[in-house]
This record gives C-alpha cells, sequence and structure tokens, in this order.
C-alpha cells in the first residue's frame, strides 16, 4: 500500500493588501466556546478592549458538551495548530451538568492525543466563565506562544 | 533455456533498478507487499504477498480530477502522472492471472479505464512460478492456473531449486534477456515436478450450476457466520470494485477512487435508504456468485485464481473451496 | 471430553425445542481452523467441537438474532460472557431470549505454520490468551467443566507504559507507521462486541465524519474515534487484534484507553457486572481536572 | 445550490475602525454559495436591517449572514428581521468581528484576515441550515418568589394584583427581610417599618398570595413554564392553624437566646418572633436551644399555649407545586469585616456595624431607640463612622462599592445628631456617593446643618484608650495624620451576597458572578432576567442595592414574569435534539447524559424482512430539551442531532476555519 498523501494544494493566500510587509506565521488555533460562558467571557474581553493575538477562531456551541472529541481530530487533520476547547467552570454550567461530561471527556482525550505523539501544548481545554475576560485574554495569548514555539503543525493532516 | 544463478538476482536487480521503477515482493516489518527495490532492502522472493499487486494498477485510494471554483467560472484537471517505466518482479501465477481479469474489466467490453492503463501500459512483468502450494491455502492449480508457468508476462523464470530458468513471453522481453544477457548462461534444465495441493475444490460446470441456485437456502446457511468486513475482498487479487467520492475545501477540491467492498453493509445502500442487499444472504451470495457465475459468464473466466488469502486471513474461515464443495453437492429438483 | 459435553448439551436443548438455535464453533478448512457455526437440528449437535482454535468471540452474531421468535444457545468462554454482559447493557440483547452455555478456557493456540505437523502442545498461546483475566464466564445458565484457576496475568499495560514513555514524534512516528498499513477492511469493527450500532457513523454517508480514502490521515481519524468509541465498552477480548489482517497491535490502543479510564476515574472493568455503566456515560463531581 | 446574502457592518467605527470592511465584503464574495455581499454604517438599525430585507428580495437569497456584534446580543434582531421578509428565521448565522475582531486586534491587516476567516465560518454553517419551527407547550399560570424582604413582597403584590397566583419562600419565620432591621430609611427619614408593615400586611391578607415562611427551595426541576419545585417547610413545632399570634409561650419560655434579627444586641426566647410586627405572627421553635430538643425537659409553652398550637413532634415538611415563574429576592449579608484584625474585630465591642446602629435606633430594638454603647450602655459623646468597610478594596474585601453605605451613613450621622444632643459625628470617607434624587441635598444637610465632620481618608487603626476609642486615621485633604478620640465606631460595611447564593444558584441552574450575586442575562439589557428562561431576579440578590432600587426592579421582575404567565402557550426553542430512528440502536446511553430527563426510550413497529418487529429507539421530547448537545457526543453512531448546531455544521465551521 503506498502512503499517498495526496497534497490538498493550499487554498490561494487570502489577497493581502500590497503595503502589508511578509507576515510572520500566525499559528492557526481552532476555539470551541460554550456560548453561556466562555464565548461571553470572549465578548467580555471585547468589551474591555483587551488585546490579544488574532490566531484564534471560535466556534460557539451551545455547551462545552456538545464538543465532539471527533471535532478536534478533524480540525488537526483540516490543517489547525493548535485547538481549545472551553466552557463553564464546573458547577456553572447553564445545562448544570454539561461540562461534567465535558471534563470526562477530554481528559481521556488530551491523553490519547497525546499517546499518539501529539504535542500536549497544541490541545488545551479551559474554564471560562463570562466574567473571566482576562483569564480568556491570558489564555489566548499563552497558548499562542506555546505553538509558535512549537511551530506549524505537522502531524494528521494533509501534508502539503 | 537461460538460467540464472538465485545469488546473482540481487546484483541483476541492482542493474534493472537504474532504468526501470522497479516494485518487488518485500516483507519487512508488517505485512508482505510490492514495494519499490532498495538494494539490499528485504526482497522476499519465496511464497506469495499478502497484498496482492493489484495495488500497482489500481491504487487503493487514487486522486483522478482536481477542480477549482471562482464564482461561477471554474477549472478541471485529470490527474494522470504516467509513472516512469517499471517493472513488477516476481509475480506468481495465480497473481498473473489477476492481472490478466483485471485487464478484462478495466481494458476491455468497450470501456478502457486511462488511470488503469497508464500504469499497466508502462509496466514490465517478470513472473516466479512456484513449484507448489506456496501456503496451505492455495489452491490455484484447481482452478486452471498452471502454478510452474504463467504466459500473460513479459518474461518467466521458472523455479529450478538454485537457479531460475528465464524464458522470454513477448518482444519486450526478447529484449531483457538480451540487455541483461551477462547474468544468464545457456543449459539445459529439467522442470522439477508439482508437490501435491491440499486443497483441490473442483469447478467443474460450477457456472452453469450456480445459475439456478439463486433461492437455494444454502446461501442462508454459509452466510451466517460472515462478518461482513472487507478483508477477503480487500485481499483478493481480483475484487476489482469502487467507488468515487471527492473531497472540498473552499473553492477547490478533488474528486477520487478508491476500493469499496461488496460485503460492506452500505455498498448497495440507495438514495432514500433502500438496499437490495439489505442482510448478509444477499451480500455473501453476491460475492460468490460475481465470481463463480457473473464474471465467467461475462468473461469466460472464473474470478478467483486460487491464491487463497482471502481463505488464510478471513476472521471467522469463511472458505471458498468447501463452498465450491457445497454447491457441487447440492442436488437440485 | 468439553467436545462431547457441548454435543450433549445442544442435543438436549435443540430435542427438547427449548432453543431455536445453537451457536457454537465447527472444524474448519484444517484441523488448526475452528469457525462458528449455526445448528438448528438435534442431529447436527455432532459437528460441534471445542478445541485449541475457537477464538471466534460468538456474542455478536445474537444481533443478527435479534428478532428470533425463540430463544438462542450461545457457548461463551470467558472473554465471550463478558461481550454478552456489554450487549445486555446496551440494549441490543435480551437476557430472557439467551441460552448461555459457559465454558471455562485455558487460552487459544496460535495457528501452526506448515499444515503438517500435528503437534499442539508446542503450539504458543495467542496474544489475547496471554493476558487473559477471566477465563471463567461471569454470566451463563449452565457451565461445562469446574472453573479454571485464574492464572498470574502480571501487568497488561506494560507495552502501553513502554510506548508512552516514547517521546512525541517517536510515537508518532511508530503510530503513524501502523496507521498507514490499515487497508481499513473493518474487520476489527466488525468483530468488536462493543461496537454494537445499528449503522457505523462512518457508513452514514451523509455524515461524512471520515473520509473513503486510505490514507495515514483518514486511517488515524478511524482509529483513533474508534478508540473514543469503544471507550469503557471494551472488554479485553483481543479479536480485533486477532483478526487484523495487517497485524496492527490495536490493543495497544485499547489498553491505553482502559489504563487512563483506571487512573482518571477509578478502576472499572468492562462487562464484570450488570449494573455498573461506561464511566463516559456519567461523571463525579469530584472528577479529577488536571489540564483544565 | 444555496443563495447565501453577506452583510458586513461597520457598526460606526467600532468595527470599520480596525477591520477594512470593504475587502471583507469583496472576499466573501468569492466563497463558495455567496451570492451577494456588502457592507453597512449600522445593520441593527432600522435603515440596516432594511438593507436586508430588501437584498432578500431583490436577490432572492435563502441565507443570511450578518458579520457585526456578538450573536449573544443582536441574534434575536437579526431573527426577527428575516420573520419580517417572509425567511424562516433559523437560515441566519452571524460573524462576531467586533467583540471577537475588531475591538481585541489593532492590527488592521490581521484583523481583516481574521474577520474574512469568521465570515467564512458563518457562511460554511449558514450554508447547511435547514429551517426550524419552535414548538409550543403550556405554562403554569403561578410564579414562585424567593425570598420575602421588600423586593419579594413587591414582586408578589404586583403578580397577584396581575391575577396570578404568587408564592413566597421565605427562609426566616417571617417575610419582611433586612428592610425590617432598618429604622429609617434615608432621604427622606420615614420610619422603615411604617412603610414595609403595609406591604407585609397587604401580602399576608392578598387572595392571591400565599405565604411559606420559614421555607427553603429544596429541589427545581423542569423549564420556563412548567417548573417543578420542591419546597421544604422546616418544622416550626407550632401549628400555623391553631396558633392566634398571642404571645403568651414567648413570654414564659425561659431559655434567653442573642436575637439573630437585633444583630445579637438583644435577647429572644428559644419560642420567638424575630419581631413583633411579624407576618406570619407566629412564633418558632429554636431547636438548637430550646431545652425540650435538648434534654427532654421543659415544654412550659406547650402547657401555656391557650390553643394547644405547640407540636414538638412537627417534622419538616416536603411539597412539590408547579410554577411557571420564578423570581429571586434574597436580599444580601453584611461584610464580615473579621478580616480587618486593625479595627479590632471582635475585642472592642463598641465598634459596631451599620445594621447594628440600625437595631440601636430602632424604637423596638434592644435599646428602644436609645443609642448606648454595648460595652457600658452610655450614650456616647463622639461616634465616628467608618466608610468602605469591605467595599472598593480587592486586597480585602469586595472590588466593588456597595452603593448605599454613603447614603445611611449620613442618615445615621444625622439621627446622632438629632438623638444625641451636644455629641459629634466624625465620618472618615473615600469619596461620597450620593446618586439617588434627593440624595446630595440630605447630604449636604448631614454635612452642614448637622456639623457631621467629614474627613477625607482611610482609617489605620481602632484601639482602645481607657473606656474611649482612639481612631487613627489620615486627613489626605491636608496630608496629616488625625486622631480622635471616640466612644463609638460604626463601620460601613459592604453589602455581599447570601452564603448560600452558589448553591441556590446551582438547584436553580442559573450563573452567578465571582462575588456570588446572581448574573443578570445583560447589565444593560435585561438587568432582571437571567439566562434561565422563566427565572427573573429583583433586589440586592443580583448586586448591592438600596430600596428605592430594589422596588425598581421588583417592578421590573414582576412584569417580565406576568409577560411570562400571561401568554396562554409558550413557544420553546427551535434548538432541540433530534433522533434519526432509523438508525437509533436503543442503547439509550444518551438518557443518563441528559441534565433535563428530556430523553425517554419508546417502542417502535417496522417491517424487517418481511415480517413486523418491535424494537427500542430514543426520543427526545421536544419541550424539556434546552439544546445543550451533551447527548449528541454521547451518541456513538451520530443518530442524535442539535438542530441548529448540528454535527455537519460544525464540521463545516471546521474546515471552513482551517482553510
Amino acid at each position: 500500500m503506498s502512503l499517498n498523501t495526496e497534497a490538498l494544494p493550499k487554498s490561494q493566500e487570502v489577497t493581502a493588501s500590497p503595503e502589508a510587509a511578509p507576515q510572520p506565521w500566525e499559528p492557526r488555533i481552532v476555539g470551541f466556546a460554550c456560548n453561556w460562558c466562555t464565548y461571553a467571557g470572549a465578548d467580555l474581553a471585547g468589551l474591555s478592549r483587551l488585546q490579544y493575538p488574532p490566531s484564534i477562531r471560535l466556534i460557539r456551541v451551545p455547551c462545552s458538551g456538545r464538543v465532539n472529541p471527533q471535532f478536534v481530530i478533524r480540525a488537526f487533520q483540516r490543517g489547525a495548530d493548535g485547538v481549545l476547547v472551553a466552557g463553564c467552570h464546573p458547577g456553572d454550567c447553564h445545562y448544570s451538568t454539561g461540562n461534567y461530561f465535558t471534563r470526562r471527556r477530554f481528559l481521556l482525550m488530551q491523553r490519547l492525543l497525546e499517546y499518539m505523539g501529539m504535542d500536549p501544548r497544541r490541545f488545551q481545554a479551559r474554564w471560562i466563565s463570562g466574567s473571566e475576560g482576562p483569564k480568556f485574554q491570558q489564555t489566548v495569548t499563552q497558548m499562542t506562544e506555546d505553538i509558535k514555539a512549537l511551530g506549524p503543525n505537522r502531524k494528521m493532516r494533509d501534508v502539503e | 533455456m537461460k538460467t540464472v544463478v538465485k545469488s546473482k538476482i540481487s546484483a541483476l536487480l541492482d542493474e534493472i533498478a537504474k532504468e526501470f521503477n522497479l516494485l518487488v515482493p518485500t516483507a519487512g516489518d508488517g505485512a508482505s507487499k510490492f514495494a519499490p527495490y532498495t538494494s539490499g532492502g528485504q526482497v522476499s522472493l519465496d511464497g506469495r504477498t499478502l497484498l496482492p499487486p493489484k495495488d500497482v494498477f489500481f491504487p487503493q485510494t487514487e486522486k483522478m480530477y482536481k477542480f477549482s471554483t471562482d464564482g461561477m467560472a471554474g477549472s478541471l484537471e485529470t490527474l494522470l502522472e504516467a509513472p516512469k517505466h517499471q517493472m513488477l518482479f516476481g509475480v506468481r501465477p495465480c497473481d498473473v492471472k489477476s492481472i490478466h481479469e483485471l485487464d478484462h474489466v478495466f481494458l476491455t467490453k468497450g470501456f478502457v479505464d486511462e488511470f488503469y492503463q497508464s500504469k499497466r501500459d508502462r509496466t514490465f512483468l517478470v513472473s516466479i512460478g512456484c513449484n507448489g502450494p506456496a501456503e496451505p491455502t492455495c489452491f490455484c492449480q484447481s482452478m486452471g492456473v498452471n502454478p510452474q508457468e504463467s504466459d500473460a508476462v513479459d518474461v518467466h523464470l521458472f523455479d529450478l531449486g538454485s537457479e531460475y530458468g528465464a524464458v522470454a513471453k513477448s518482444e519486450n522481453g526478447e529484449a531483457f534477456l538480451q540487455k541483461y544477457a551477462s547474468f544468464f548462461n545457456e543449459a539445459e534444465v529439467q522442470l522439477p515436478a508439482i508437490s501435491e495441493f491440499a486443497l483441490k475444490p473442483d469447478v467443474e460446470g460450477i457456472t452453469e450450476k450456480l445459475q439456478q441456485m439463486f433461492d437455494h437456502p444454502l446461501w442462508e446457511e454459509v452466510s451466517r457466520k460472515c462478518l461482513g468486513c472487507g478483508a477477503c475482498t480487500y485481499l483478493c487479487p481480483t475484487c476489482h470494485c469502487f467507488d468515487i467520492s471527492g473531497r472540498v475545501a473552499g473553492n477547490q477540491g478533488f474528486k477520487f477512487r478508491c476500493w469499496d467492498s461488496c460485503m460492506f453493509s452500505e455498498y448497495t445502500r440507495m438514495a432514500g435508504g433502500h438496499n437490495p442487499r439489505p442482510s448478509k444472504k444477499e451480500r455473501v451470495r453476491n460475492r460468490f456468485l460475481h465470481k463463480l457465475q457473473y464474471f465467467p459468464e461475462r468473461y469466460g473466466d472464473l474470478l478467483c485464481t486460487g491464491c487463497g488469502r482471502c481463505l488464510s486471513k478471513c476472521p471467522v474461515n469463511m472458505d471458498i473451496t468447501n463452498i465450491i464443495k457445497q454447491i457441487r453437492e447440492v442436488e437440485l429438483a | 471430553m468439553i467436545t462431547e459435553k457441548i454435543r450433549a448439551a445442544a442435543k438436549e436443548l435443540l430435542e427438547k425445542g427449548e432453543v431455536e438455535t445453537v451457536i457454537g464453533w465447527e472444524r474448519g478448512t484444517f484441523w488448526y481452523n475452528s469457525t462458528p457455526v449455526f445448528i438448528s437440528k438435534p442431529e447436527q449437535a455432532d459437528r460441534l467441537v471445542f478445541d485449541d482454535f475457537c477464538a471466534n468471540n460468538l456474542a455478536k452474531y445474537l444481533l443478527d438474532y435479534r428478532n428470533a421468535d425463540g430463544k438462542i444457545a450461545v457457548f461463551v468462554k470467558g472473554c465471550d460472557a463478558r461481550a454478552i454482559t456489554r450487549l445486555i447493557q446496551d440494549n441490543q440483547v435480551k437476557r430472557e431470549k439467551v441460552y448461555l452455555i459457559g465454558i471455562p478456557c485455558t487460552g487459544m493456540k496460535e495457528a501452526p505454520k506448515t499444515v503438517s505437523s500435528q503437534d499442539v502442545a508446542g503450539l504458543p498461546l495467542l496474544a489475547k490468551c496471554q493476558s487473559c483475566a477471566t477465563p471463567n464466564p461471569v454470566i451463563y445458565d449452565i457451565l461445562l467443566g469446574d472453573p479454571v484457576p485464574q492464572k498470574e496475568v502480571g501487568n497488561r499495560f506494560a507495552g502501553v507504559e513502554a510506548l508512552e514513555a516514547k517521546g512525541a514524534d517517536e510515537k508518532y512516528e511508530h503510530w503513524g507507521k501502523l496507521f498507514s498499513e490499515c487497508i481499513r477492511c473493518y474487520a476489527c469493527r466488525n468483530v468488536c462486541p462493543a461496537c454494537n450500532c445499528r449503522e457505523c457513523a462512518f457508513d452514514a454517508n451523509g455524515l461524512n465524519w471520515l473520509g473513503k480514502q486510505n490514507n495515514l490521515q483518514e486511517n488515524q481519524m478511524f482509529n483513533m474515534t474508534r478508540a473514543m468509541h469503544v471507550a469503557g465498552r471494551c472488554i479485553e477480548c483481543g479479536e480485533c487484534e486477532r483478526v487484523c489482517p495487517m497485524g496492527l497491535p490495536l490493543m495497544d490502543i485499547n489498553r491505553k484507553i482502559i489504563k487512563d479510564l483506571n487512573e482518571l476515574f477509578g478502576s472499572y472493568d468492562a462487562g464484570l457486572n450488570l449494573e455498573d455503566r461506561p464511566p463516559l456515560g456519567q461523571y463525579k463531581l469530584d472528577d479529577p481536572e488536571k489540564f483544565m | 445550490m444555496r443563495r447565501v446574502g453577506v452583510f458586513v457592518c461597520h457598526c460606526g467605527s467600532n468595527i470599520a475602525g480596525t477591520v477594512d470592511v470593504e475587502r471583507v465584503a469583496k472576499e466573501a464574495c468569492k466563497f463558495p454559495n455567496v451570492v451577494f455581499a456588502t457592507d453597512y454604517k449600522y445593520m441593527c438599525s432600522e435603515p440596516g436591517q432594511q438593507v436586508i430585507k430588501d437584498a432578500i428580495k431583490e436577490h432572492n437569497l435563502d441565507r443570511v449572514v450578518v458579520a457585526s456584534c456578538s450573536p449573544r446580543m443582536h441574534e434575536p434582531t437579526f431573527r426577527r428581521c428575516l420573520e419580517s421578509a417572509g425567511m424562516n428565521p433559523y437560515l441566519f448565522e452571524m460573524a462576531n468581528i467586533r467583540e471577537h475582531c475588531s475591538w481585541v486586534h489593532p492590527d488592521k491587516e490581521k484583523g481583516t484576515v481574521k474577520a474574512i476567516d469568521l465570515v467564512r465560518k458563518a457562511a460554511a454553517k449558514v450554508v447547511k441550515d435547514e429551517p426550524l419551527q419552535k414548538s409550543s407547550i403550556g405554562i403554569t399560570k403561578r410564579a414562585l418568589v424567593i425570598g420575602g424582604g421588600i423586593a419579594g413582597i413587591q414582586v408578589a403584590l404586583d403578580i397577584a394584583d396581575a391575577g396570578f397566583p404568587v408564592t413566597i419562600v421565605e427562609k426566616e419565620p417571617t417575610i419582611g427581610g433586612r428592610m425590617a432591621q432598618i429604622d429609617k430609611t434615608f432621604p427622606t427619614l420615614d420610619c422603615s417599618a411604617c412603610i414595609l408593615t403595609p406591604k407585609m400586611v397587604d401580602a399576608s391578607q392578598h387572595p392571591n398570595i400565599e405565604i411559606l415562611s420559614y421555607s427553603e427551595v429544596e429541589k427545581v426541576e423542569g423549564y420556563v413554564g412548567n417548573f417543578n419545585i420542591t419546597i421544604r417547610k422546616k418544622a416550626r413545632s407550632v401549628d400555623m392553624s391553631k396558633c392566634t399570634g398571642c404571645g403568651t409561650c414567648w413570654e414564659k419560655c425561659p431559655t434567653k437566646v442573642d436575637s439573630e434579627f437585633d444583630m445579637g444586641l438583644g435577647k429572644r426566647k428559644a419560642i420567638y418572633t424575630p419581631f413583633p410586627q411579624a407576618v406570619p405572627n407566629k412564633p418558632v421553635i429554636d431547636r438548637i436551644h430550646c431545652t425540650k430538643f435538648k434534654n427532654g425537659k421543659c415544654g412550659i409553652c406547650q402547657k401555656f399555649c391557650p390553643t394547644g398550637a405547640v407540636d414538638f413532634e412537627q417534622q419538616d415538611e416536603l411539597i412539590t407545586e408547579k410554577y411557571g415563574a420564578i423570581v429571586v429576592s434574597t436580599g444580601f449579608n453584611q461584610f464580615d469585616h473579621s478580616v480587618y484584625g486593625e479595627y479590632g474585630y471582635g475585642k472592642y465591642p463598641d465598634v459596631i456595624t451599620g445594621l447594628h446602629f440600625e437595631r440601636l435606633i430602632n424604637a423596638s430594638g434592644p435599646t428602644m431607640g436609645k443609642i448606648k454603647r454595648p460595652s457600658d450602655h452610655k450614650i456616647p459623646e463622639t461616634v465616628v463612622f467608618v466608610k468602605c468597610v469591605g467595599s472598593r478594596d480587592e486586597a480585602k474585601g469586595k472590588s466593588y462599592c456597595s452603593r448605599t453605605c454613603c447614603m445611611y451613613t449620613a442618615k445615621h450621622a444625622t439621627l446622632v445628631h438629632e438623638k444625641i444632643p451636644g455629641s459629634k459625628s466624625y465620618i472618615f470617607y473615600m469619596d461620597v456617593r450620593t446618586p439617588g434624587k434627593g440624595y446630595e441635598e440630605f447630604y449636604k444637610r448631614t454635612a452642614e446643618e448637622y456639623e457631621a465632620q467629614y474627613i477625607r481618608g482611610r482609617v489605620s487603626k481602632i484601639y482602645q484608650k481607657g473606656d474611649k476609642l482612639m481612631v487613627r486615621g489620615e486627613d489626605s485633604l491636608i496630608g496629616r495624620p488625625v486622631e480622635i478620640e471616640a466612644d463609638m465606631v460604626v463601620l460601613a460595611n459592604a453589602m455581599v451576597a447570601r452564603e448560600d447564593a452558589g448553591d441556590l444558584a446551582r438547584t436553580l441552574g442559573i450563573s452567578y458572578d465571582k462575588d456570588n450575586f446572581f448574573t443578570e442575562a445583560h447589565p444593560k439589557l435585561r438587568p432582571v432576567e437571567t439566562h434561565t428562561a422563566g427565572v427573573f431576579l429583583a433586589g440586592a440578590c443580583q448586586g448591592p442595592k438600596d430600596i428605592p432600587d430594589s422596588v425598581a426592579q421588583a417592578g421590573a421582575a414582576a412584569s417580565k414574569a406576568i409577560g411570562l404567565l400571561s401568554k396562554t402557550q409558550m413557544e420553546s426553542d427551535a434548538i432541540v435534539s433530534n433522533v434519526d430512528e432509523s438508525r437509533c440502536s436503543g442503547c439509550m446511553i444518551c438518557k443518563g447524559i441528559c441534565p433535563y430527563k428530556a430523553i425517554d426510550a419508546k417502542i417502535i413497529t417496522e417491517r424487517i424482512g418481511g415480517k413486523m418487529a418491535e424494537r427500542q429507539v430514543a426520543e427526545v421530547n421536544k419541550s424539556l430539551c434546552q439544546g445543550c448537545g451533551a447527548c449528541t457526543v454521547a451518541c456513538r453512531a451520530g443518530c442524535l442531532n442539535l438542530l441548529g448546531f448540528t454535527n455537519e455544521q460544525i464540521l463545516a465551521e471546521v474546515e471552513a476555519v482551517c482553510l
């Protein structure tokens, strides 16, 4: 069986406007944010104008319990350099028990990813409540630095 | 007949590798399969490979077309990379027959598959005969295959114990033997006797009998133990069913062909959920009827060359020779 | 000796009409192949056999008899019995519709390299039987033969721990090479009693969880997702590893999950008793959250 | 092929300032299925929404993406806009390019690239959106008010006046709450009891109001319009039906205990009502201190009770009732200033808090309204007030300002001046905040007419010298340390949440902030609602506030509850889980996951292989399901999908974001 890692050519880079300097590599982090806490926390970070690197793209889900470990694998497959799953602190879940399951699923998932050779820093899970704008900012900044140190992710994805 | 000493084979292969993209049976870690030759790599020229050579011409996953859209405009490109001149070295007669049968499917009856053809035409075949069953599960002799010799190749090597007897079977074969004449010397040879096969199914008239056995209860019995996995079809050198799917990312993507198995439950599921082969009975029956009735009706050959791979790796030991025996024992009213 | 008991038991059940079908093993192509067989008439009972090669886990065949009218009898070794418990917990099999004939098992043997030699004793145990923790069935209606002593298994997570100790790239290289060998024939999924969905998520084309290509990335997705799906359900019967045509060490993945589940949420062995539920189907307030 | 319209908002300069909105719109045209893209200054405004409606008609759009602010803010707005344009409101997605992009990424180039990614993500999801319908459910036309303070009473009265039955659940033996402890109320100085007790009586006599005092909420199940609430009626040891409130029992009771109502300054009996005007005016036996319960002796109250109402065998009673709406008005606690060792907590009895002072000046208080020092009952000459004790102090206390201390300290200084002629009061303050109507004038009168000495600075230490309390501080206006000999010190403690607020929040399934105050749905736009539909907030439990604000909030919360209860049918959200029965194997792992017990098994019959067979599958009760989606992940085969956040939609988003 020839290991054919078909190369899906990158979609043509978004037409950077001429005067932009050659962009240093910006890690691409996919974030799953629970609508009631973390997404609100991110909104609060915005309301309070807390700057953080533009490397994260948040996907809103009703509850962190909605995030399927397979979404995380799919994100890495399609080229994410890091994945963050964030939700309410245990006990604060708007649906009362959603994040208890998140905790179990992603504790197991993180170890499986590590076991498969993925650097643990690329996959993070955090509890960020609606009033913790600064914590959201700090989490994204920290994660971006970690992943910048690691460089682009070459594992589990369409190899260029 | 020209002969070459087995010990000089790796030197010969080094020589060939310079000109051809050489594929040889390797048995490194993991399953034995045909892989590009690396001088000093583990070349295993005794016994057949677990993974058949069909993958060389009909890869398990093969990108066919690449497309991109720009608003309403779009572009389409066929991904036909003609491989460098390649040589398949060390194919066994059962696999040679299977390649011959794949040719029926992909190259005849008014349709030529360009992806298959582009690889098949550029491949120089060198086969090696067996002097008996390579594995306990082999039964090629009963399926009309001469284990010692195959004809539909460029060069055939007879296994003479310490050396191989080389016979050209095509002009390219002649040219090849001339080119590498230095490796060969002329000698009178005596073909060894073919040793006894453990499995000897009698396929005489089986196609005609199967034509009246579509609703026979035998299929219910036989199919109960099948798990519906695809191991037999993916290891079978002659199975050639495939599915075409694609992947779109933003405004571009590609179409690819990949193996599919008639044993999978969703293989014949239609839009809307109807499935003409809903249970294992239909699927197992279809697999054996295709091999022993439909294919011979259409192309004249049984779609089974007796390599025994399915028998050796089936999780529940589904045995085609036993099924042929049971079909033979059935009395039709 | 066991074979006579098996045949007698099957014949008796069928003659009394207590069961509609008996699922057991019979002799296969060669003397070292035993293959599942489905008997519905008393006289067919003589085909039954129990030898050192009855490795198949017959529990999953019960899924094909969900709509059968009568009861089904099935022979269960230690590992197979745990599969029955799991199938009952997943509501796929009703206990009252199944007649379980338990067989204490001393472990099944590897197939020999050549047909000729009939020497069974010299053959090594199958990998899955070397680390077998439950030789005696945990659930049965009748037990043929008295229980077998539990042999010392040692640390069944040794392989996992060895792998865990490696560096990230080394692990990726290890699993990358193995998964690129996978031909996606799904034998591991179709033999696994934990994979008892009506239709697998990967087969539903609409959902496209999994691309149909056979490349490293899709194979990783398949194997990792299957590991997460059978988490808490895997009974370590080792069938997936045995049937894999490419010989991939699949139990290294399942055992990793089991090791983590035990460490994180308290020791739990799937299929041992009917009451407990898979760990991912429940939670405790004081679950660990090391990296949250 | 979908026809998607993308509308990029400038939000004035909030977005356009750091995101090149024209370029985002131009790039959006290139996305698959996008047939129209434009940008506009204010998409949420009337003309903005008109742009959408016109574009839907003109370009025959069947999907809409708006790139603007957070969907938590304007998703309902734009959904209504789509509805009015005749489109299903769920064929719509938002890209948050303000809070998550323009406001947090100053670099215009990177911000624009991210905005384009976010719009591509939204467009990828909207293509997979399906039209959804809301299902309607019945409503129990009955409200529950948790907490019987002034806010709770006001809510109950308003709802009852609107014709709906209300139940007040009050933890204490009587309603009245904090306000009952207060003497006068600022700025009008009218007596707190005079304005509170009539309302308490109204509440007790209102035909639609049922008061469950000495009771707590045990368990809350169900959802908006259909709450099943279990209430624990704690055993009073007094039969309410027989008791007339004559008071013989608490006169005869030999055991004296510190009265919590009087902040420990006065005593009460083991069988007691917290204060004379208690409603219901029926006593409660404090089983911890009552000798009958301690060692089985006594029982005098039972002997002397004319109606035989005392019943020692009474047990807690659990009742479960259905309610449509819940209003939480559980009030506040006073900050425990033990952390301020420098103020001599526990060592000096004459260092008291604001509430202690309220009990001292209260006519029905332990000192009959005379301000006496707790240590020697002498009338203090010099009183020092210390403000911001625990407030605006992240190190030891709370970060926020408690809003009411400036006003009640001014009131206290006024009362000291009125009640003790010739007395002098000093007030240490950081700032004086007088935000209400008539507040500034009240403060001016205190400072000028009543010569209350305001010293700007914090108190560093209080220590005993003889029978005087030396208060050392600093007057930052003249930059000199100051030391005052005081007879009594009153600390203006911060308002903090009740200690069991967190537990109640978890019981109700509402969220609370870092200070355990309940979190309102939106600080400006939805101050009395919570994120849990059907649960509303009123009063100090949502944050420090004074009586006028609490009553105003009470009216607002009541109107929200009335708005809910007045509907005959209530639409339940369309974002609910959905089972694909053809693929469900009936393993029911999802049933154990669902916190709302919304999933149950059902038997379906279908033709399999020519004969009819029964099979168990899962079924989602659309009205119970709140759309969290935890069940969808537990379902291995993926037959459970959350409408609005389906697996396909989220996968499409992941793929779009990773391009």
